[in-house]
């Protein structure tokens, strides 16, 4: 019998290694694994790349990775923000390298990723900063950008129910990047409200299943 | 500084850009000032609003003790969801807006230049903390690119400019500007003035304005 | 207010034009629209362009189409079955264009158009027939051939429920191309089973938001 | 012509494939002989079978006169779904194909070449139609291929060969051949015989196969 519940969040971090690329869902604190993070810190993990949409907001969550000095570098699309100031603080004094990427471009390097994919020309960014140095060519005479997957050792993520196969369904715009980090990620990890037995969630409505899943907790 | 034109309010000029929305258009309204168009658009109408956080269908701000924290909008800020709107994920999301699914966003600028050109995302401070967003997905995805500013910054510099200083948001995108004194659509030939607010002339408007209008309302 | 259903088949193809570029969901017979061919084999648009997996079963919905002769080309990835003597026929007379597209090909250039991305790399037929003067690059060791998207002018798509906003469900294994081709064409029409009241479909369970739907018609 | 060795039976051969599976891969199976592979997954355990139109956690044939022509799997047969499986859009389904979430995928063959070399959707014969399906998908994206077939085609020749002559469907793709007479890893120093099946010898089984093979049981 498969059975991919975990007991605790720390019991499904516990391998996370140094240097790991973490995919951490949520935008804003909306699907924020906050949970799983709180086990990261406390086990200690240094040097992480941290792909996430923000970079952290308050004092939970990602902010608290993030002001514990365990970040290295960050690849986001809206790190700035009110409440950012854990982040803002590391990323003045030079402790925290930041890769900026448009948020449409974060989400489709993610599903290149997820999908197999080499490569993928798109239209965002093309003409602006955040595009130079970069491979471009003109397609039905449009200018593109030529961008990579980015590929997860891990992805953290939080669902709302999950069953024992790691088929995850979400909770409103919680959603968000779940189910696209959790296809990018050799090993992803979903905190859920609850574990469900196997056959309750609809198999019509089942937002990721099982094959994207490694790990599911109940927090 | 506009001489006694009647300088649109943020409300006034919120109501303005939604009188532009036809019914039934899929729109995405940018954080800050473009939010308020949503208060606007009349409530006897199908008007469907995205916000690339994985929400189409978006409904107003719910009643005080209501809110969800897993429904949010872009901006961060509690909402609802009409009947008949759904929630996807983010891939799903950006697939409308790059797709050309989205017909109109509206968003907020810096500057806006007599091409198209928008800067909204980065100062080029080098302080500034650069955040970016959806913003650049926005302008080259939506198939029509609404800009709504106030026409001068605070310290009184004009917004429309002849070619931006500040960092490109997208190139040439922008299709028509919505400020507190004008409506003005960005065209082949330039930019055409529409509408100006009572008591204000077209001259008065280029004078307050560093890029060349054209007449044509 | 907005309502996208329509009284009739006919109806909703009314405006199809010759030599219209044409997806049609389904997956052998499941997910085929077949009320939604018949109308447009009435209507009698000609020289279309037809993207679909299959080149039609036996003697209704798409292999009806192709064997009334409206069809000039045919993407696809698996013609070739027991009971597609329709196209068969045609095709060793030379009377209809193949273009044959590995399945999962299909789908990303599907995708591509959906999500407007101006091409891809993927690993999918390098070193085969079907990636024959295309370009290729290795990325990260691997090689990769460059493909571009798939759109369509319209595309007829069989769901389960939908609603007058368009927001669509499926049945079971039927779902297949649908969500996929009704984001690549520039007009989506849905054959459905059942038309529902506004806030019947559970949001969470939305599989094709109504944004990527111009049509709906109960058959 | 395997002189009174014990050629395995399809379903001796299926229930071969399905040792070789462990409990909780992801797998796929290709439509004709790899289907039968399904019966012989021991059915205390979960295995968890995907198939590319749409379907993860596929169950067996359903009961006559309970098929519903909208539950079927790749080789259009109608099929079941377990309690914990899934359904979803193509999209998804090559997602798991290409992104390498396929842990196993079985595959029949016309040719398998010593490098690993699959040719198993094309003869090349002129008036064929061709038909490729997901199989060149399967071949670049599950983590392991396994391949499932008769040593020799109806005419007595070696499937197993130096270089295809069809076209390929793959480049050095193959992990594992299991045939009614052998079980042949692909290696970096060649094919490598892991089993000979009862009265079969290392000798004999090259003298039936036109590539070189290595003993190494």
């Amino acid at each position: 019998m498969i059975d991919k519940s975990l007991f605790s969040p720390a019991q499904a971090v516990a391998d996370i290694p140094d240097g790991a690329v973490v995919l951490v869902g949520g935008f804003g604190m909306a699907g924020m694994p906050t949970e799983l993070i709180e086990a990261l810190i406390d086990q200690g993990a240094r040097e992480l790349t941290i792909v996430s949409n923000n970079a952290g907001n308050g004092d939970t969550g990602l902010a608290a990775l993030i002001g514990a000095g365990r970040v290295r570098k960050i690849l986001c699309s809206f790190p700035r923000q009110a409440d950012s100031q854990r982040f803002d603080d590391l990323y003045r004094a030079g402790r925290i390298e930041l890769e900026l990427v448009p948020q449409g471009t974060l989400v489709c390097r993610l599903e290149a990723a997820g999908a197999g994919l080499g490569a993928i020309f798109t239209p965002t960014g093309h003409g602006t900063l955040l595009a130079e140095g970069k491979e471009t060519r003109v397609i039905d005479g449009r200018p593109h950008v030529l961008e990579y997957p980015i590929h997860g050792d891990y992805a953290l993520i939080k669902a709302h129910r999950g069953d024992r196969w790691g088929n995850l369904v979400y909770n409103k715009s919680a959603r968000n990047f779940g189910p696209i980090m959790a296809r990018a990620a050799a090993c992803t990890i979903a905190q859920v409200s609850e574990v469900v037995a196997l056959g309750e969630l609809n198999p019509e409505a089942v937002v990721t299943p099982g094959i994207f899943v490694k790990r599911v907790v109940r927090t | 500084m506009s001489d006694g034109a009647a300088k649109l309010t943020r409300e006034q000029l919120a109501a303005r850009v939604a009188r532009d929305i036809p019914e039934g258009a899929y729109v995405n309204l940018g954080i800050g000032l473009p939010t308020l168009v949503a208060n606007y658009l009349p409530a006897d109408g199908d008007y469907f609003l995205h916000s690339e956080n994985g929400l189409l269908g978006m409904g107003p701000a719910p009643a005080p003790g209501l809110e969800d924290g897993d429904l949010i909008n872009a901006g961060k800020q509690h909402v609802t969801l009409l009947p008949g709107g759904s929630y996807f994920h983010h891939g799903d999301s950006f697939a409308m807006i790059r797709g050309g699914h989205i017909d109109i966003c509206v968003l907020g600028a810096f500057q806006v230049a007599a091409n198209g050109d928008l800067a909204n995302w980065h100062t080029g401070d080098a302080d500034a903390i650069p955040a970016v967003g959806g913003a650049m997905d926005l302008a080259v995805g939506a198939r029509q690119v609404f800009v709504m500013m106030e026409h001068l910054t605070r310290g009184g510099a004009s917004k429309i400019v002849e070619r931006c200083t500040y960092p490109l948001t997208g190139v040439g995108c922008v299709k028509r500007i919505y400020t507190d004194l004008a409506v003005i659509d960005v065209t082949d030939q330039g930019l055409r003035v529409r509408e100006l607010v009572a008591g204000l002339s077209l001259a008065r408007l280029q004078a307050l304005t560093a890029a060349p209008l054209l007449g044509g309302i």
